[in-house]
């Protein structure tokens, strides 16, 4: 049996290591340094109904352990995702999970319906952090009933299982949980980025242009670790984890905290090859833990504590 | 094909005030091939500086296996690199992006190289390349000032070589521009790297011209998925197309990118 | 004129350096190092009513670019400072700043009460963080209306100004400064540590015998930034800023950012002589940067965006 | 007096599997006296690792004005330090704590040292220290197999020295404490420091002797601000009194703490 198969709904993975949305594009900027197929899934940047350029420059800044994005969403559109993005991505055998954003509900419905019938793509990850132009621009995942409505209305249309990507930039991270679960969505993915910022000392100035932006990479693990720990006793949907995976370690980390299956952001950037480099050392680190199957390990860390 | 090695460090100098050059040797070598292509450098192993620092490819040496880059030791990736000594090894991801085009002259054609500060690393690829070609290179370099001016000598072996200066302690007291101006230099086409005022000054005086420019930007992966360094197409009134500075550049046609 | 020398309520303050509270215990240990009579002032250790244990072991925890406490609020309890403590400080010219904790609004109200009347005290330091008893453990901190309570009730007693600790754990830090700059705060002091957790991948139990624990450290500097950015811009009190400061050019970031003066946590273990180094750095780095006056900067972020 | 310093690497050496001998010379070293004391180690100046890491000190040479410590490189920070070469700088905070009192015994008494693993190094210096004294040592250490195992020669320079290794790969299969029990080794005073297990096992089975153990936590500040590192008084109702094991210990007497 391979240690690393799981299931999960929509997806069957021959393994649990994906790209994080955003950090891989749609794909073939990596295509350049290994076969796509080795993924357990990919999942895709931001499609918003209509194209979006985006933020003005700079759109990164570095941090101790971590680095802020400003992107603003760029990306080609629905159409364009399916027209250019999906059907290039039909070459490898790999499930894509794709990551739907807007700034309406609306606008994630229409998206959602229309991207979910792609033959590749087997789960949407709906990502709540967008401000909402209909709240003044608060942002979806921080008010639970903004989001259980916004899942509902996507669960609704959606051809294939829905996965909610949670925002950190809450206080309750269990009542937001709760509020999508209820709405019927199949899994969550989590965390996003934390809302940061850094200033430039030479000009006094915000070093992005948007100001502010989501603080990613190791820095903000223990955050994402507490908040997978707590949401996943809490629920009983399968939580995709995120959030400064760099070594193998973390990987495990997830897993114990109570992810079943991760996915690998800002350290693509690092090293381009970090997924398949993951993949072949994981098998390797469970045959040291002496674990047989991945799957055994999800929320060791507090099953343990029932014992 | 970009591929990322272990480099080996094979020399590190102090060659101006806070400016090193930094010869590496490795296969990666073998991939690089146009001036203006840059390497993104992953300065040590730890998770802080966290990200890549992009650097030009300054001289290929395909016969020694070695690439020099010159870089200026500020923050604290670059920092961290200056302190690291012969024998180590370094990560680097390249060669990224597309280069300056020399395709477009010829044998006795006259080249127009400026660059500005840490902007004048390429152009010394660039004009070793056009020279192996015939091509007649000038080469007008602006400092802060003469302590932190470097390669003076090197790119007078490969042609006319003027110099300004800020605070005038070297050549010129002004900018480039003051220094074509004054020598009234013409060209087939203007190559040039450096700071966004003198870019824009560039693109402004030589409209007609035809010319090349590289740019910076902030950058994540290097390589084109997370669109961290994306520019405005010119002309365009969706203000929805763009360039990828990282792979679509750094070097663009002047006038195809909004600066 | 002295370029450090600043005037917030209550503090007349040399420099605008002060070691965080729990970082720097009740000053003894510190004092072997330097004398405590260069520091701009003293953040002590919370003071509860009652003495506290705290926490079981392990309390500490490293992470990426930073570190995960549990201490569990310590302390000798009212009495024990009060006779033992603040006594012993008076040897110094420094003004102490009370950190106040509780389980219930009473404790906080009667520590207080008692502590705000010790002549060295200036003012407090309402740390709105702790669990409250009444509402099931959630922290005072993270319901607008439960913090603007708390303040009033120890303004009402306080002798000396309150400065109010923000908890950076919320869905809006903005709505959470406004409430208790209504109940009559005098400044606010934040941030205080973002909750996270690790896990031992070796025992896949958590590193804290508490669990989670209060992230600190460089990491969560751009989360501090940019609430202290976003604060400020709304409230009229002045900000003592803290997280992950190490460098004195993470000072003037602060400052840019909206702070009038800064604590330093975490980075006492790291280096016993950090306050030091960076009250004789600091004036170093404001003239090189052609500043007369640290006042000058505060805010300089938000400021030149208006011009 | 506790102070921080830039001590110089005199020598590395890896002296067991990933065990290494650290040898630091500087003035620091004339602030160490008791064996069991610590010091704690900035392994790089670097924002992560973040925080320092605390060491026993092995080996006082006043004479050298050097010190030795001997870890074991695991996680993040100490796999740096083992990194680091002859000549490089290490900031070194100390000495810390209070070590082991040898006030107690006198020429021709028999102290047992017991130690387990990494809780060896300490039993060196104060093994030399007794010695010195006239006292009769005898060490009995614990290894978890003899790979593992180190400073056995220099051990039984000073005194007899038994060893036990769980795997039975050296000395007798088993732990310390079996040893003990086999050799029917009697003593004045009772020194470790070790895994807890053994310590417990050992306060157990000579309750009615005296002796100290030499504790481990996980530590923030190492001087007694931050109160990480904090145990029970053993036999107090109240459970509020505590010793911090950076500064009042990290050594204490047999029965002071709740182990
Ligand atoms: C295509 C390209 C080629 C370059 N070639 C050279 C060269 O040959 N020599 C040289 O000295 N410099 C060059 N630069 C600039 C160089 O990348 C930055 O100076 C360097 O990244 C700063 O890193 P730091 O550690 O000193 O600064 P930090 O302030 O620690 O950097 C923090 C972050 O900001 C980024 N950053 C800061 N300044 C710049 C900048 N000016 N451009 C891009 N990113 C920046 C860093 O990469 C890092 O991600 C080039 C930049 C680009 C985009
Ligand atoms: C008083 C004292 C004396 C010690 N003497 C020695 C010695 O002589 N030789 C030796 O090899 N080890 C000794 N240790 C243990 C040593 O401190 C840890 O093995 C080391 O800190 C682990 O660091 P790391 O970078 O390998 O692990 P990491 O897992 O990266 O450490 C992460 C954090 O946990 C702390 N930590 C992890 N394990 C321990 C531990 N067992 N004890 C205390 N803190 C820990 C680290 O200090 C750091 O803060 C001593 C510990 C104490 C408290
Ligand atoms: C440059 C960048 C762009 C991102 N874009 C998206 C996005 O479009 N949609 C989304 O849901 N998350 C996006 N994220 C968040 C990541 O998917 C991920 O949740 C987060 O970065 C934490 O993981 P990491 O620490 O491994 O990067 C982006 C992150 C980065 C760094
Ligand atoms: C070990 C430790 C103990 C702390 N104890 C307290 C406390 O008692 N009261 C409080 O308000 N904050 C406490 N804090 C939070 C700090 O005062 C500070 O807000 C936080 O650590 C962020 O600053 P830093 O990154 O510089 O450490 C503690 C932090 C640490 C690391
Ligand atoms: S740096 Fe990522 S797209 Fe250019
Ligand atoms: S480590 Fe801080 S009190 Fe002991």
């Amino acid at each position: 049996m391979n240690p690393l198969q799981i299931e999960l709904p929509g997806l069957s993975l021959k393994n649990p290591i994906m790209p994080a949305s955003g950090c891989f594009g749609f794909g073939r900027e990596y295509s350049q340094f290994y076969d796509l197929s080795m993924l357990g899934a990919i999942m895709i940047k931001a499609t918003t109904y209509e194209s979006r350029f985006g933020n003005a420059t700079p759109r990164v800044a570095e941090t101790p352990a971590g680095m802020l994005n400003a992107i603003g969403l760029q990306n080609p559109g629905l159409q364009g995702v399916l027209t250019n993005e999906l059907p290039w991505l039909e070459q490898f055998d790999v499930p894509i999970i794709a990551n739907v954003a807007g700034s309406q509900v609306e606008d994630y419905v229409e998206v959602a319906k229309e991207i979910s019938k792609a033959p590749n793509v087997k789960a949407l990850e709906l990502n709540i952090s967008c401000p909402n132009v209909k709240t003044g621009g608060i942002a979806f995942g921080t008010i639970p009933e903004v989001a259980r409505d916004l899942t509902k209305k996507v669960k609704d249309v959606s051809e294939v299982p829905v996965y909610v990507k949670l925002s950190p930039n809450v206080t309750n991270i269990v009542e937001m949980a709760k509020a999508v679960e209820d709405a019927g969505a199949d899994g969550l993915t989590m965390i996003n980025t934390l809302l940061g910022m850094r200033i430039d000392i030479r000009t006094g100035r915000p070093i992005l242009a948007n100001r502010t932006g989501g603080l990613s990479g190791p820095a903000i693990k223990p955050v994402a670790i507490r908040m997978i720990y707590e949401v996943s006793q809490q629920v009983n949907i399968p939580i995709i984890g995120m959030g400064g995976i760099q070594h193998v370690d973390d990987i495990i980390e997830y897993f114990y905290a109570g992810a079943s299956a991760v996915a690998i952001g800002t350290a693509n950037f690092v090293d381009p090859l970090i997924c398949p480099t993951l993949i072949k050392e994981l098998p390797e680190k469970l045959a040291e833990l002496k674990i047989d199957h991945i799957s055994e390990i999800v929320g060791r860390s507090w099953k343990s504590e029932v014992i | 094909m970009i591929r990322q090695e272990d480099m080996t460090i094979v020399s590190q100098k102090l060659i101006a005030s806070n400016i090193y050059e930094l010869t590496l040797k490795g296969d990666l070598v073998e991939e690089m091939e146009q001036p203006g292509q840059f390497v993104h450098i992953r300065v040590h192993q730890h998770v802080s500086p966290l990200l890549r620092r992009p650097i030009s490819i300054a001289a290929i040496r395909k016969d020694l296996q070695t690439v020099t880059l010159i870089y200026r030791a500020e923050g604290d990736g670059t920092s961290l690199l200056a302190k690291s000594r012969s024998g180590d090894k370094v990560n680097v991801m390249g060669p990224l992006g597309n280069g300056f085009p020399i395709d477009d002259l010829g044998k006795g054609q006259v080249a127009l190289l400026v660059g500005g500060g840490i902007g004048v690393p390429p152009l010394y690829e660039l004009s070793l390349q056009l020279r192996n070609k015939g091509v007649e290179v000038i080469h007008v370099l602006g400092f802060e000032s003469v302590e932190k001016s470097f390669y003076l000598d090197q790119f007078s072996e490969l042609g006319k070589t003027f110099v300004a200066t800020v605070d005038g302690s070297l050549g010129t007291k002004g900018f480039v521009t003051d220094v074509i101006e004054k020598e009234k230099i013409d060209f087939e086409c203007l190559y040039s790297c450096g700071p966004l005022p003198m870019l824009r000054a560039l693109e402004e005086r030589f409209a007609t011209k035809k010319g090349y420019i590289s740019l910076e930007q902030r950058m994540g992966c290097g390589i084109g998925a997370c669109l961290a360094c994306v520019c405005h197409v010119a002309n365009d009134p969706t203000m929805k197309k763009y360039q990828k500075l990282c792979s679509d550049g750094p070097v663009f046609r002047m006038g195809e990118v909004m600066i």
